[in-house]
């Protein structure tokens, strides 16, 4: 009884010192703008980055940032956008989680009359106005796999190449995987079979695959990561078998991948890897976010337009006068600086 | 040498206002043994959880052994020397017999923590073979037959060389040659010298353990004094606090001769072999044999909850070839289990919801599938609870775990009388509950007995059935030994049949 | 002391009653509503409750296997299958680029859309095999757990994983988009004032309160969920019970699936991918034990609303994406200490009400 | 004869685990005749440890009727705190694993709390520390992959005397650990009384809280180990690390014969052999070339049928014993 009494008490008063604590702080100014971040998850460093770019940005120009991790659900994020709609944000800008539920929720935010701005990942048709900066995963992986090939065909023998895929349901993957087949079908003579290998986007899922791969298969000499983010796993498996070894070396394994993180960029300075597909980050971040504030300035509600980041695939061969595109290279630089 | 062992002094203890126990005064001297009675809710139970600090007492003192005795938890008791063999057995079924003797405190290698398996082994045999209890210590606890976990139970209350035994209720779950076991044993640590509390419901036990006897009764000390004072009339009248005239109700027995239960060669390789009986309208037919002996697994096949291999079995004149619960309920029959709390209760539920649960189909409204009628159930029930005297709060709410063990036994059997039952089959109907319960249990019975109902009634109390049945029927073996009429019951003829090994 | 005592009486009342997580989910409304005006804007409560209803179907069907003492992982899977499945009999186009590696392209489904596309009986039909897939592989999950023994937690672990991949396999990764309008307006659209997903998911969640209640069915889930022997001995049929929870789950599965999908406009065999903590949570905050026999339609529905309320709060932070996390396992931690405290009280209670 | 026979079938029974390899080796041996080389097979036990240890663990938890979900988020947090160690403070590797370590004990002495003082429901307060856990452990990492230096991923890669590569090994000796912990000492027995009967463990004398809390925490801690061995043979701590790994260790123990009701299983060899098995599903799929779409499906199959086989076994297995003690009498 005592227990019940002194129970109902302690939420009684925590109720009312949190009610007091909420009413005493102070209402946000009218005139801030506030804009919503929604992305799917950050599972790779290049998203991880974007992320960071992009708040940092706005919230140095003293842009309120509601930040939403939808992980990995289309669902949710459907819901938190519109939570961030019925809080009447000014603007919003997603990663989302695939292209169909992207046109969905440009969908929600139009009839909202709030600009929206999707990143990195496109929309699956453009029947619905959005501002749009996309890369060309399938252009980009294909740029980079047919620079490796072309390594490939100075060895004058057939080479058994390998792809790491990513998650299957996935798009970005499954893009980057068509890109990497076209190039390859380029060279019938020159390639067997690939071995695809699933990674579902997971490092130990990865090395365990990988690893069963190269039991079976242990003459692959030519291999593609859907993401930079996997070198390590891929260093891990080959370093043990001897493969592991810079360009030049008899067993070195011809190695691409797709993002342009700070990992590749070391990697290939070391050279350990041959080639990978770059999409501009810096170039993606400013141009969403310019294009967001500028619709919202002036008092657009459905804006529309498709940023392309050109992308392209640094190699061995350009690197000298294209690293300073690399993102990852410039971060490097930035840490080294500060 | 006569010490007292264990001295309660004027103890009170009362629950939200309720008095449970009332300035009890108690001795138990050193080396002698108490038999301790009163009906459920007299004090007993509170009166042995103060004991095993599993409570705390209001008011008065506790001396054990000359020393102040206020245990705060279980293991206070356990360590004061206390040591419990409870009703429900706590033992762990998972473990083998020697991890459960040694629970708390394994033997162990000098110095280290780890468990010196042998000398374990070693020690459990030497405690297993004192209380007569032949297996390897490794056997798992889930395969012994209750008698046998009773056993390891004093085992591990001798293990810890404790000073003071309490039993509570240990032969609700013995069959007749297990318990004259048991008292081998407890006549053994009687001769060592050991002080030990006995409690049961079976008065005749009591009178043959104990040194001296004491009787509670609504919490209060109501008369306590040597053996040779006491007859069950006594105890029975101290108890309850009125004398009971007649355990056994007495019934004309007018047969009749339509038979409304027939099995016929009935076999199951293993467990029950050729088994032909019949019971008749207005008959109390028992079944006695041991544990082990086939009689509650006959039972359980005739209801259709075990498989059997061959023979015939009539229900009302209908052949039922293939037997389940639903079938046999829909021919009316009725099948109180030996276990109420595994398979006769859900003890969550309230009691309406156990007293109906049988009967929902024929109160709903939209076929027996449809809508529970809450009028008609709610009716139903209320009546039914009064009839049986269930002594319970609002039956909607009250949970069957909060009943004591005789209304507990009362609700199963009024969810089966609901149903109208034309043949009641009872597997130790009145196992572990108290004398005041068991006679209108037995009450109950003649009534149905006396309105037609045929009934099987399975127990291991010889008395009991003696009492009760028109006809004794004996297992041995899985095989039917013997058939005596009321005229010829006599105890040791019809044991003799139980005992008589294969063949 | 007198006036105290009347004042306390009727929290305690609340306090002690089946309705505490309404009451824990109000107050934290009411401390987030102080702190963010909005949340009590109409187009804010809109935006909560239809997140309710489809969590909601799904946490229904879930709380029957927990009553019988099972519990479905496979939910979420089921609604990835039916997703898929439902969207190839009724879109109206399949991208030829996406699809024709497809094993199924011209065989169900081909450019010009599903196997009924533009027919006027495409989404009943669509419906109709959505519900009846979500049964059957209930009904395989209920066959295994009870005719097999198999334990629950790892059939429908197993279920879950070969759902889902069979999904994915289904349609090669990708997501059925064109999907008929009045099937997107299940999602989307109204009968009059109310939306169409409240008026299925209240009539759902009417039935199983009417199963669980009032019908003979419905004591027979809980008689099993609390002693399966018991329930055995009294004539029950405990199989067929048993798999009959787990074909509602896999019904209840298949509206959820239904009102997911068309939320999203599309079939998706990730649908759901991570939501099946989020059902079993929100079951358990709600009351419902994970081991059998307790759990009430209510009960689901105030487990859901506080999810759903908690998720919605946090939408309404500025703060960063990794403090939303913490905080979000802290309220639930919090809520299950208030919830865990309760019950030891009532428990006292109890024991008072049994000596008197 | 009969009871020849009887013999027979129950040595068969109780070896089933056994024989489901064998039929699992033999299926794939004809598939992947690659899958069946040594150093193969080192392999699968290699990339298996990780999930084992974290098995093991949860074994603990599952012994005493409860369930930690949160291993994953704790795999997370412990790895991602020791990477960061190593990175900013250089501390060396075996520091950052006790770091790692007593992060882990932390994650699961809070469970513990809340199980056995707080009196919580396991499932909720594992369900809320895996929510935060991921929180805390992002917000150190702010969600960017954490890389360990040369000096630990080396060990990941490196054989004990060029012969048994070390996760193994480490696997082997917290197999034994917890074989001697659970069979060998009165604490590992405890545990399983808890398990079997919470009210009268404690009416006989154990301190539950003591056997509840003990499993907790070394459930956490294996979390932490089996994390950083991961990690060792990873490189790098992603965002994404150690995410759904609670069931696939759940899957493990379960598969090994634990009841997630408490009470009975045993490390040895039943948890080994659970994550193994299932490790040989996914790395034999791999090896022998399957569509990539077919792999779970597959590998569901598999599993399904392992744990069909089991419960056929211990429904046959009580039905054979009890009928063993009748005769007995």
């Amino acid at each position: 009884m005592e227990n019940a009494k002194r129970f109902i008490l302690f939420i009684l008063l925590g109720v009312v010192l949190l009610t007091y604590a909420g009413c005493s702080r102070k209402d946000k100014p009218s005139d801030q703008i506030t804009i919503c971040f929604a992305f799917q998850d950050l599972e790779t460093e290049y998203w991880v980055a974007a992320h960071k770019a992009i708040t940092e940005t706005l919230r140095a120009r003293n842009i309120r940032v509601l930040e939403r991790n939808a992980h990995q659900d289309a669902n949710r994020q459907l819901e938190q956008i519109r939570d961030a709609i019925a809080q009447d944000v000014d603007g919003i800008i997603m990663i989302p989680q695939d292209g169909e539920s992207a046109v969905t929720i440009i969908g929600e935010a139009n009839q909202a009359g709030i600009p929206i701005g999707v990143f990195n990942r496109p929309p699956a048709d453009r029947s619905k106005p959005a501002l749009v900066v996309v890369a060309d995963n399938e252009r980009i992986a294909e740029e980079a796999v047919a620079y490796m090939a072309e390594a490939a065909q100075k060895l004058n023998r057939k080479m058994t190449p390998l792809i790491l895929v990513g998650d299957l349901g996935d798009q970005n993957s499954i893009e980057r995987k068509n890109g990497f087949y076209k190039a390859i079908n380029a060279h019938p003579d020159l390639f067997k079979e690939p071995i695809e290998v699933p990674t579902k986007w997971d490092a130990v899922t990865t090395l365990a695959n990988l690893e069963a791969a190269l039991q079976v298969e242990p003459r692959v000499d030519f291999l593609f990561t859907s993401s930079d983010f996997l070198y390590p796993q891929v260093k891990a498996v080959l370093e043990p078998l001897g493969k592991w070894k810079p360009i030049g070396d008899p067993a070195h394994v011809i190695l691409g991948g797709l993002d342009g993180d700070s990992a590749a960029y070391t990697l290939m300075k070391e050279g350990y890897v041959d080639a990978t597909g770059v999409q501009d980050l810096f170039f993606e971040a400013d141009a969403i976010m310019e294009a967001l504030l500028d619709a919202i300035e002036k008092g657009q509600s459905t804006p529309e337009k498709w940023i392309q980041d050109p992308g392209f695939a640094l190699t061995q061969e350009n690197m000298a006068e294209r690293e300073m595109d690399m993102w990852g290279y410039r971060i490097l630089k930035a840490e080294a600086g500060s | 040498m006569a010490e007292c062992a264990l001295k309660i002094r004027d103890i009170s203890k009362s629950f939200f206002g309720i008095q449970a126990l009332r300035e009890v005064n108690l001795d138990v001297r050193e080396g002698q043994t108490l038999g301790l009675i009163g009906e459920n809710g007299a004090g007993k139970s509170t009166l042995m959880n103060i004991l095993g600090g599993v409570i705390a007492l209001d008011g008065g003192a506790i001396r054990l052994f000359g020393d102040k005795y206020y245990p705060a938890c279980p293991a206070d008791a356990t360590r004061a020397g206390i040591a419990f063999i409870h009703q429900e057995l706590n033992l762990f079924g998972n473990l083998s017999i020697a991890d459960n003797l040694f629970i708390d405190r394994f033997p162990q290698f000098r110095r280290s923590p780890l468990i010196d398996k042998r000398s374990t082994y070693n020690q459990a045999d030497v405690l297993l073979s004192s209380v007569d209890l032949r297996l390897p210590p490794q056997t798992p606890v889930e395969l012994l037959t209750p008698g046998e976990k009773q056993l390891v139970e004093i085992a591990k209350a001798m293990r810890r060389e404790s000073r003071i035994i309490i039993f509570d209720e240990p032969t609700t779950s013995l069959t007749a040659a297990e318990r004259s076991r048991l008292f081998a044993i407890i006549k053994k640590l009687q001769d060592q010298g050991q002080t030990i509390i006995y409690i049961s419901h079976t008065l005749e036990d009591v009178l043959r353990v104990s040194d001296t006897i004491a009787v509670l009764r609504d919490g209060c000390l109501v008369s306590a004094g040597p053996r040779d004072e006491y007859s069950v009339n006594k105890m029975i009248s101290d108890m309850v606090g009125r004398k009971i005239e007649q355990m056994y109700p007495t019934r004309d027995t007018c047969l009749e001769a339509k038979p409304l239960l027939e099995v016929q060669s009935l076999t199951q390789p293993g467990i029950v072999r050729d088994i032909t009986f019949q019971l008749h309208k207005k008959e109390v037919l028992g079944i006695f044999g041991l544990m082990g002996s086939g009689r509650s697994e006959l039972v359980r096949i005739i209801f259709g909850l075990d498989p059997f291999s061959a023979g015939k079995i009539r229900l009302n004149t209908v052949n039922i070839p293939k037997p389940s619960p639903a079938l046999n309920i829909r021919h009316a029959l009725a099948f109180v289990t030996e276990n109420r709390r595994e398979e006769g209760l859900l003890m969550e539920a309230s009691v309406m919801e156990n007293l109906n649960l049988l009967t929902l189909g024929k109160c709903s409204k939209l076929g027996p599938m449809g809508l529970i009628d809450r009028m008609k159930t709610t009716k139903c029930t209320q009546q039914m609870s009064k009839q049986l005297n269930i002594k319970s709060g609002p039956i909607q709410k009250h949970q069957a775990k909060n009943l004591s063990g005789g209304n507990q036994q009362k609700v199963v059997l009024g969810k089966w009388l609901l149903t109208d039952p034309v043949v009641l089959i009872l597997d130790e109907p009145t196992r572990g509950i108290d004398v005041g319960a068991k006679v209108e249990i037995y009450r109950i019975i003649n009534q149905l007995a006396e309105k037609g109902t045929g009934i099987l009634y399975i127990s291991s109390e010889l008395d009991e059935l003696m009492g009760m049945c028109d006809r004794i029927l004996v297992m041995s073996n899985g095989r039917l030994k013997a058939e005596f009429q009321r005229d010829d019951y006599d105890q040791e003829a019809i044991l003799q049949a139980a005992f008589s090994a294969s063949n | 002391m007198k006036m105290y005592r009347i004042l306390l009486r009727w929290p305690e009342k609340v306090v002690l009653s089946d309705h505490f997580v309404l009451v824990l989910t109000a107050l934290y409304f009411l401390l987030i509503w102080a702190i963010y005006p909005h949340m009590a804007g109409h187009r804010n409560l809109a935006n909560l409750l239809s997140n309710v209803w489809p969590l909601l179907a799904l946490v229904i069907g879930q709380m029957f296997v927990l009553i019988v003492g099972g519990i479905d992982l496979s939910q979420t899977s089921i609604m990835a299958v039916t997703s898929v499945l439902g969207a190839m009999v009724m879109a109206m186009r399949f991208d030829p680029a996406k699809f024709q590696h497809n094993p199924l392209w011209g065989v169900i489904f081909s450019e010009q859309g599903g196997w009924l596309a533009g027919h006027s009986s495409a989404v009943p039909a669509a419906i109709f095999v959505m519900l009846a897939i979500g049964m059957g592989i209930g009904f395989l999950n209920g066959l295994a757990v009870a005719k097999l023994r198999m334990p629950p937690f790892m059939v429908t672990l197993v279920a879950m994983s070969f759902f889902s991949g069979l999904a994915i396999y289904l349609t090669r990764s990708e997501n059925i988009m064109h999907l008929p309008a009045s099937f997107i307006a299940i999602g989307k659209g109204a009968v009059g004032p109310i939306p169409s997903a409240l008026l299925i998911v209240v009539s759902l969640a009417a039935v199983a309160f009417v199963i669980l209640n009032r019908s003979v069915l419905g004591r027979w889930f809980y008689a099993v969920g609390q002693n399966i022997r018991t329930a055995s001995v009294s004539g029950i049929p405990t199989d067929r019970v048993v798999i009959l929870a787990y074909v509602f789950s896999g019904f209840c599965a298949g509206i959820g699936s239904i009102l997911y999908s068309a939320r999203l406009e599309a079939g998706r065999p990730t649908l759901g991918r991570n939501l099946l903590l989020d059902v079993i949570g929100a079951a358990v905050i709600g009351g419902i034990s994970l081991f059998g026999g307790k759990g009430k339609v209510l009960w689901a529905v105030y487990g859901v609303l506080f999810f759903v309320v908690l998720d919605n709060s946090l939408n309404k932070m500025p703060i960063e994406f990794y403090s939303i996390d913490i905080i979000k396992g802290c309220v639930i931690l919090m809520a299950a200490l208030l919830d865990a405290l309760r019950t030891r009280i009532a428990a006292n209670q109890v024991i008072a009400v049994g000596a008197a | 004869m009969d009871g020849k026979r009887k013999k027979l079938t129950f040595a068969l029974l109780n070896n089933t685990p056994v024989l489901l390899f064998a039929f699992l080796f033999i299926v794939f041996g004809f598939v992947a005749p690659q899958s069946l080389r040594y150093q193969n097979i080192e392999n699968v036990f290699k990339q298996a440890s990780y999930v084992g240890i974290i098995a093991v663990g949860m074994t603990f938890v599952l012994l005493t009727g409860g369930i930690d979900l949160s291993v994953g988020s704790n795999m997370y947090v412990s790895a991602v705190v020791a990477g960061l160690a190593m990175q900013r403070y250089s501390i060396g590797p075996w520091p950052a694993l006790f770091l790692c370590l007593m992060v882990g004990a932390m994650f699961g002495a809070v469970n513990a709390f809340a199980v056995a003082k707080l009196k919580i429901i396991p499932f909720v307060v594992t369900l809320a520390m895996m929510v935060t856990g991921r929180g805390i452990g992002l917000m150190f990492s702010k969600s960017h992959a954490v890389s360990f230096p040369d000096s630990v991923t080396g060990l990941g890669s490196a054989d004990l005397f060029g012969l048994i590569p070390y996760p193994i090994v480490l696997f082997a000796m917290v197999v034994f650990c917890a074989w001697i912990l659970l069979e060998r000492t009165t604490l590992g027995r405890q545990i399983y009384a808890v398990g079997f009967n919470k009210e009268a463990a404690r009416k006989a004398g154990i301190n539950t809280d003591r056997a509840l809390i003990t499993a907790y925490i070394l459930c956490g801690v294996f979390a932490s180990l089996g994390g950083f061995i991961s990690v060792a043979q990873l490189g790098n701590v992603n965002a994404g690390f150690g995410k759904g790994d609670e069931f696939d260790a759940i899957a493990a123990a379960v598969l090994g014969g634990v009841s997630l009701f408490g009470g009975v299983g045993k490390v040895f060899p039943g948890v080994v052999l659970g994550a193994v098995f299932i490790q040989t599903v996914s790395n034999s799929l791999v090896s022998a070339r399957v569509d990539l779409y077919l792999h779970p499906l597959i590998a569901a199959g598999f599993i399904f049928f392992a744990v069909f086989i089991d419960s056929l076994r211990s429904t046959y297995l009580a039905k054979l014993s009890r009928r063993n003690i009748r005769v007995e009498e």
